[in-house]
């Protein structure tokens, strides 16, 4: 049924070659941080005295730093981690938003207030100070990153569920069907999902781009995902000590590696919501 | 009459949501590794004298009494002592806070004065090279982290053209603080017409406040212009239109105005991004506000500043948030007279 | 009524471009309005009424554009004017009353200031003066208090008090032609009696003409001197109101005008059968000629010219260039 | 290569080019005479001399307090206007003579006649004996080391002998030399008992509080303002014991970031850089040729070395501990990561401490018998280790990474980690470390002073390998207050032999005392502490 749902999503997603572009790009970065230690033109953790501190050249295309580690290489291996820490955070986010958000909706009440009451709370925060303060409370490891970046996103998906939860009940057709006699789970599944899929899978796809940055930040300040996990953010921070000998390359392209992921996934985003939006239908 | 009921009502969604915060902020504090007794005393000293620091700090208490001395310390302004600098984190944000401010609003300034025009301009001229390009800067925008974007400015225009200022904080070497009125530097000296000071301290604003701004810029434009699409289709701008008044008023004045209503509402998310990117570009620029005085904090894991300012920034992000709740009920008259 | 007309609209085509192709929203519409007269421009819901205003008030924006007419105001064309122009015109010398009064009026500005502002603006008076003469003229639309509803916004007024000050925005700056596009919809009926009313009292004070748009005959056998009659972007029969529903001549017309529930006919509604078709790609014939009892061959291949049948009385239809309408 | 130093050069100048347009049309404030303007990238965190938390308070601490005794300083041949302490050379402070009694259990104490604290109060023996007090029993590092030094434990064992000297009664007789560095430290230094005492509760008896934030000393310097994150100013007294200092006012300007000091020195922005450690040698390197600074760099007491937890298998066997010291590229690291500013360290003990041995040590860069070693060890290859750096201290990550790649030669797989300081310092002491690099220097320049901390079984948080061995605890305990020095540096010989042998601690190197500052400014000195006093400095 989901992917009934999403054919026409396909369709439209093709005629759009930037998407196009994007969804490439991703499945690039993918792959080759999947297969980095085939794909990766040195290993990441190799030295080379005598290349220490390249300009991009034609044996190290993006340079290397100053072990003569090849910064390509280094890239594609810290994609793994990257893509990684922002597919569980949003995954985490949106499987326990979601559910949550189900709880509160069908049984409202005092149930349904505590949860919301939670949920300001939070966001009371500004995500990437929340993301900040949970990391150091937790201490520094993937682990503790995917855990405060999926926290910081759960309130999201609760409120988008919860939401056309309530949608469905207002419904009439939800009464008729209760009286026909589905029970009260099964008659949600079946007009929640169709509902609701589309606009989380829009809100997951956004939030694939914000999750990327937040860690990225979170890791230039030094909290977060430590070496030897070689991370994009943290490698822009060492860049950034070569800034003034003139080393440019080593902070610009693993920055730049940060910028076309998010890009990517934003401007999918984007056309998702372009297409599964019905306000936004046939703008364009 | 009406709008002290508006504003009652507001304020009851406010307070749990303050009580909520605080509990969060204990909370992460009271997980935070590391004791406080041991680094408030430093490394180089003896267990017993630890043992008496902890129970000085009531650290040897129930976490429910703990918290019930925060949420005290809180009210009387006590919100701890930094270890590294050796005082009450209040003095410390005190002192650190005006920086801070001018760089935000600073950067909210350069955010609007970009982004609203940005979106008018894409709203008006839909679907032609202006929309395409303000979309472009919009995607692109959101999708530069600011550290980067921050240290890419500071190669092209400090290393390479050397036009703008060392990172170094908020005035030049050399150059005095204008007389204390605000603090905010760019205020004083014109306040007090220290044209020294004034450039100076535009100088060092310039790249930080810059990166911060356009980084915020992007849902800005985004907001402005899709309120504007949606209002220039609206029956009033259409009538407006063919009543023959002006281009110009019909866009600026008719329609902007009422687009910049939700406009408005968004700035309170717009101050969480700047708030967050307060934090790291603070760090990039060496500017000595809040932000930086946290993460210098969370490197030595000196966990009063630390708690300090996720407290502070959630308060202030609330605050923000219900003041512009009670701005919007003041400029939209359906809500202000009903 | 031989003066020359305060509008002519000629020929004028109106087309929209959209992903799947060209909307031929209007199709060679022809018209005038003479002065000092009411005209009625009837037609089903998107027929290309309001879009043939839209035309005239030179506020077509993209994907919309006029391909083909000319649509001359007081022996101005407009069609060639720059929007800077364009401006000049709107509000002075044609202005329009909105269908929906409630939401044509800024919810920022009070009342008075939207209604002052048209006098600063278009007439270049004084913030105190052009007040004075706001209230006036909402004094004038019967708006009782006006001093004091001037300072209200709009959400405190209601339908019939909206479309009271609209009337007096759009008669502020005293122009020929008044574009009154479904002024009635959403008032209840005694009030949108009332409005038409006042319109009608107030052109003829001020000697402006109306051209008033609706999908309701009885408004028009009311309200208006002459009647076009718009179909699927055509216009296909313009006559005085009398003869109108004396002697419908197209077959369209003729639907309509027995659709009207009459008091004085037993007969039952005569539904129109068929649906408006679809204005994408249109082919080059009648556009009727799908719903058409009478239709012929060359209805498809060809689109039938204005024929005058009776003084001031034209049609566009093969059938009754043939003669169909008498035996009607 | 080449093609590669023509492009740094060029960058360089194109850098420093930008700088000058950036900053033409303002005046460089290091230009004017009578200010000193310092970077760093500390805050003080106490101003406290009895409590040392850090090296931000003791920096400027050097400034605006005087030590009792001081550490006297050498001109350095061929290197006009820098200067160096030797070992156990004294010169006066607050005390203006010393002596020994009793048969060295007795120190006498001659207060300086005629000094005033910088409130005008007067210098005088109950001042000292109040601040050796405070020193002994607030709660701080002093009470930590004094005790076990001078084998005091009460204000009784300080005693006012008469209105200007102070004589302390140790226990039993204390090696000279080491007491007097202490005395010769600023965290012993005199406060102005009225100005603290008024600030003393029941609570707080000592007003560590109070302290913590205000100045109470006799220093040639006033602290004028402190605005952390920004700068610390200094004045200078007129009625110093020595004179007024050359810099009137000294600035020190806060700048965490490595890179941006470097800048500021380049464009003449500041004088020179403070802190540890400031500058590394990389960027040192490159102010080597620069004919607008002087270089100024000799050996120090630093050690670095590779950390191996006694606690974690296999570090705990010896034979895999020594495979790692011959596996250790030290010679290639001087060169590549130290860039020369350091040297191999070739014992325990750094070589400018009395009784240091470089003979003793058997280890050199050899990977055929490091694998033998690893062999006979017994241990099965590979074996995964963390090799723990602080985020920041470039030579040990730089260091971290050649040692990787010779590890992995002979049976590792290393995992490089990064910390801050905070949480290396807290994984250190609670023993959750495997390999790091770790860095310790002894202000104290004395061998059991040295060796107590970092390799005694009961030194808890310092002794970062977790080694215990009763024999050489033994050995420390029985020699720490040996009167007769030749037994003393016998007994610290054969420490240095059992530590060897042991291979307790991975080799790596001594660092240098480095300053990079403009030319024109003399009267540079390093003293055992490490930290510049301002008031010796002078243009010219």
């Amino acid at each position: 049924m989901a992917v009934a749902a999403l054919s026409p999503v396909w369709r439209r997603l093709r005629r759009n070659w930037l998407s196009i572009g994007a969804l490439a790009l991703i499945a690039l970065m993918a792959l080759a941080a999947a297969l980095a230690h085939w794909v990766a033109p040195y290993e990441p953790d190799d030295t080379d005295a005598a290349a220490a501190l390249a300009v991009p050249n034609i044996h190290h295309w993006l340079g290397t730093d100053i072990y003569g580690r090849d910064l390509l290489s280094r890239i594609i291996h810290a994609g793994q981690v990257d893509l990684t820490v922002a597919l569980g955070a949003t995954a985490l986010a949106l499987v326990i938003g979601c559910s949550v958000g189900v709880v509160a909706g069908l049984y409202r009440g005092i149930v349904d207030l505590v949860i919301m009451r939670c949920v300001d709370s939070v966001m009371a925060f500004p995500a990437f100070i929340l993301a900040m303060a949970i990391t150091a409370a937790l201490g520094n490891s993937v682990t503790n990153v995917l855990i405060a970046i999926a926290i910081t996103q759960i309130p999201n998906y609760l409120r988008l569920i919860r939401s056309e939860i309530f949608r469905i009940r207002e419904m009439e057709y939800a009464d008729a069907a209760r009286v026909v006699g589905n029970p009260a789970w099964r008659l949600m599944f079946i007009h929640l999902l169709p509902n609701a899929l589309p606009p989380i899978i829009v809100q997951g796809t956004l939030a694939m781009g914000y999750a990327l940055l937040t860690m990225a930040a979170l890791s230039f300040i030094g909290l977060g995902i430590q070496p030897p996990q070689s991370e994009w953010g943290s490698m822009t921070a060492e860049g950034a000590q070569y800034i003034v000998t003139g080393e440019w390359w080593l902070f610009l392209f693993p920055g730049l590696a940060i910028v076309l992921m998010v890009l990517s996934f934003n401007l999918i985003g984007d056309s998702l919501r372009d297409f599964l939006d019905p306000r936004m239908r046939g703008v364009r | 009459m009406a709008f002290l009921a508006y504003f009652l009502r507001r304020l009851s969604l406010v307070i749990p949501t303050l009580v909520g915060v605080t509990f969060i902020t204990f909370t992460l504090t009271y997980v935070l590794p590391g004791n406080p007794a041991v680094v408030k005393a430093g490394p180089l000293v003896s267990p017993e004298v630890v043992k008496e620091l902890e129970k000085q700090m009531g650290l040897d208490q129930p976490a429910w009494v703990q918290y019930g001395r925060y949420i005290g310390g809180i009210l009387h302004g006590d919100l701890g002592e930094s270890s590294s600098t050796g005082r009450p984190v209040l003095e410390d944000f005190k002192q650190r806070l005006p920086a801070t401010l001018e760089l935000t609003l600073a950067s909210l300034l350069i955010a609007m004065a970009l982004g609203v025009p940005l979106g008018v301009q894409s709203a008006v001229h839909r679907d032609t090279a202006i929309d395409h390009i303000g979309r472009i800067v919009g995607v692109a925008g959101v999708a530069m982290p600011t550290f980067w974007t921050g240290l890419l400015a500071l190669y092209v225009f400090f290393y390479l053209l050397g036009v703008a200022p060392a990172p170094l904080g908020r005035l030049g070497p050399g150059i005095e603080p204008p007389h204390a009125i605000t603090r905010l530097y760019v205020v004083d000296s014109l306040l007090t017409g220290n044209w020294r000071a004034l450039g100076s301290a535009l100088h060092q604003l310039m790249l930080p406040s810059l990166t911060l701004g356009l980084s915020v810029m992007a849902p800005i434009a985004r907001m402005v212009r899709s309120t504007m699409l949606e209002i220039l289709e609206s029956d009033y701008i259409k009538a407006a239109w063919a009543a023959g008044i002006p281009r110009r008023r019909v866009i600026y004045g008719d329609a902007l105005a009422n687009a910049m209503i939700p406009v408005i509402t968004i700035l309170g998310i717009v101050f969480g991004f700047l708030m967050a990117g307060n934090a790291v570009v603070e760090s990039v620029f060496a500017w000595p506000g809040i932000g930086n005085y946290a993460i210098v904090a969370l490197m030595t894991k000196d966990s009063g500043p630390i708690q300090s300012f996720v407290l502070f920034v959630a308060l202030l992000y609330v605050t923000v948030n219900f003041v512009i709740d009670l701005l919007y009920g003041l400029i939209d008259p359906r809500i202000r007279l009903e | 009524m031989t003066d020359l007309p305060v509008i002519e609209v000629r020929d004028v085509s109106v087309r929209f471009a959209t992903d799947r192709g060209d909307v031929h929203a209007v199709d060679g519409a022809s018209f005038a309005v003479r002065p000092g007269e009411i005209l009625g421009l009837v037609g089903e819901s998107g027929s290309g009424k309001s879009v043939t205003a839209t035309a005239i008030l030179g506020l077509l924006r993209r994907p919309g554009r006029l391909t083909s007419g000319s649509i001359v105001l007081g022996g101005r064309e407009l069609t060639t004017l720059g929007q800077q122009e364009l401006q000049k015109i709107r509000g002075v010398e044609v202005a329009l009353i909105s269908q929906t009064p409630r939401t044509a009026l800024n919810p920022l500005i009070t009342v008075g200031q939207q209604v002052a502002r048209l006098f600063t603006i278009h007439s270049g008076l004084g913030k105190a003066e052009a007040r004075r003469r706001a209230i006036e003229m909402l004094t004038l639309v019967g708006i009782p208090e006006p001093e004091r509803r001037a300072r209200q916004y709009a959400h405190q007024f209601s339908g019939g008090m909206c479309q009271r000050v609209m009337i007096a925005m759009a008669l502020a700056a005293s122009p020929r032609l008044l574009i009154a596009d479904e002024p009635t919809t959403g008032l209840d009926v005694s009030t949108a009696a009332r409005i038409l009313d006042l319109l009608r009292e107030l052109c003829g004070k001020t000697g402006a003409s109306i051209l008033l748009i609706t999908h309701d005959l009885g408004v028009v056998a009311q309200t208006c001197h002459r009647v076009a009659v718009m179909h699927a972007g055509q216009v296909v029969e313009v006559a005085p109101v009398r003869a109108l529903f004396a002697h419908p001549a197209h077959p369209y017309t003729r639907a309509l005008v027995h659709s009207i529930p009459r008091t004085d006919r037993t007969v039952a509604m005569e539904p129109i059968p068929g649906s408006v078709p679809s204005l994408l790609n249109v082919a080059p014939g009648c556009r009727y000629a799908g719903r058409c009892p009478w239709v012929e061959a060359r209805c498809w291949a060809g689109k039938p010219g204005m024929t005058e049948i009776a003084p001031d009385h034209h049609v566009a239809c093969f059938a009754v260039e043939n003669g169909r309408a008498a035996a009607a | 290569m080449g093609g590669k130093t023509d492009r740094r050069v060029f960058l360089k100048l194109s850098t420093s080019a930008a700088a000058l347009g950036a900053f033409g049309a303002l005046p460089a404030q290091a230009q004017t005479g009578s200010t000193l303007t310092v970077a760093w990238d500390s805050d003080i965190d106490s101003l406290d001399p009895h409590v040392f938390k850090s090296v931000g308070g003791y920096a400027v601490e050097c400034n605006i307090y005087d030590s009792v005794i001081g550490w006297k300083v050498q001109p350095v041949d061929g290197k006009p206007g820098f200067s160096i302490a030797h070992p156990s050379e004294f010169e006066g402070g607050v005390v203006e003579a010393w002596s020994f009694e009793n048969d060295g259990k007795t120190v006498v104490l001659k207060v300086r006649p005629n000094m005033k604290f910088a409130s005008g109060h007067p210098v005088d023996g109950a001042a000292l004996k109040y601040s050796l007090d405070r020193a002994l029993l607030s709660p701080g590092y002093m009470r930590f080391v004094m005790p076990r030094i001078l084998q005091i434990s009460k204000a009784e064992d300080i005693v006012l002998r008469d209105p200007m000297t102070v004589v302390i009664n140790m226990k039993g007789a204390t090696p000279q030399p080491m007491v007097l560095n202490l005395l010769a430290l600023m965290n012993v230094t005199v406060m102005d008992p009225e100005l603290v005492k008024p600030n003393a509760t029941e609570k707080d008896p000592w007003a560590a509080d109070w302290a913590k934030r205000n100045v109470a000393g006799s220093g040639p310097y006033t602290l004028t303002t402190n605005t952390p994150g920004v700068e610390v100013v200094l004045d200078a007294r007129k009625d110093h014991w020595t004179g007024t200092a050359a810099f009137q006012k000294v600035v020190f300007k806060f700048v965490p970031n490595e890179a941006d000091r470097v800048l500021l020195l380049k464009r003449k922005a500041i004088d020179m850089v403070v802190g540890r450690p400031g500058l590394s040698p990389r960027s040192i390197k490159q102010f080597e040729n620069d004919k607008n600074f002087n270089v100024f760099t000799a050996p120090d007491t630093v050690c670095n070395w590779l950390a191996m937890n006694q606690t974690k298998k296999p570090l705990d066997n010896v034979k895999v501990r020594q495979a790692i010291n011959y596996a250790i590229p030290v010679a290639a690291i001087v060169p590549n990561v130290l860039l020369g500013y350091g040297a191999q360290m070739k014992s325990p003990l750094p070589a400018l401490m009395p009784g240091f041995d470089g003979g003793l040590s058997p280890y050199k860069y050899d990977l055929d018998k490091a694998k033998a070693l690893m062999k006979e060890s017994g241990v099965a290859t590979p074996v995964t280790l963390d090799l723990a750096v602080r985020i920041g201290w470039q030579p040990h990550e730089e260091a971290a990474v050649w040692i990787q790649r010779e590890l992995e030669k002979i049976g590792f797989k290393i995992n490089i980690t990064r910390q801050t300081d905070a949480t290396f310092r807290q994984l250190a002491s609670k023993g959750d470390m495997q390999l790091s690099i770790e860095t310790w220097q002894s202000w104290v320049n004395d061998p059991f002073f040295h060796l107590v901390p970092l390799f005694h079984s009961t030194s808890k948080g310092t002794n970062t390998a977790f080694y215990s061995n009763p024999a050489l605890d033994k050995l420390l305990d029985e020699n720490y207050h040996e009167p007769d020095a030749n037994k003393r540096l016998a007994a610290a010989k054969q420490a240095q032999k059992m530590l060897l042998d042991d291979a307790v601690w991975g080799l790596l190197w001594n660092d240098n005392w480095t300053r990079v500052v403009r030319k024109g400014v003399t009267g540079i000195a390093k003293r055992w502490d490490t930290f510049d006093h301002f008031a010796a400095m002078k243009n010219g």
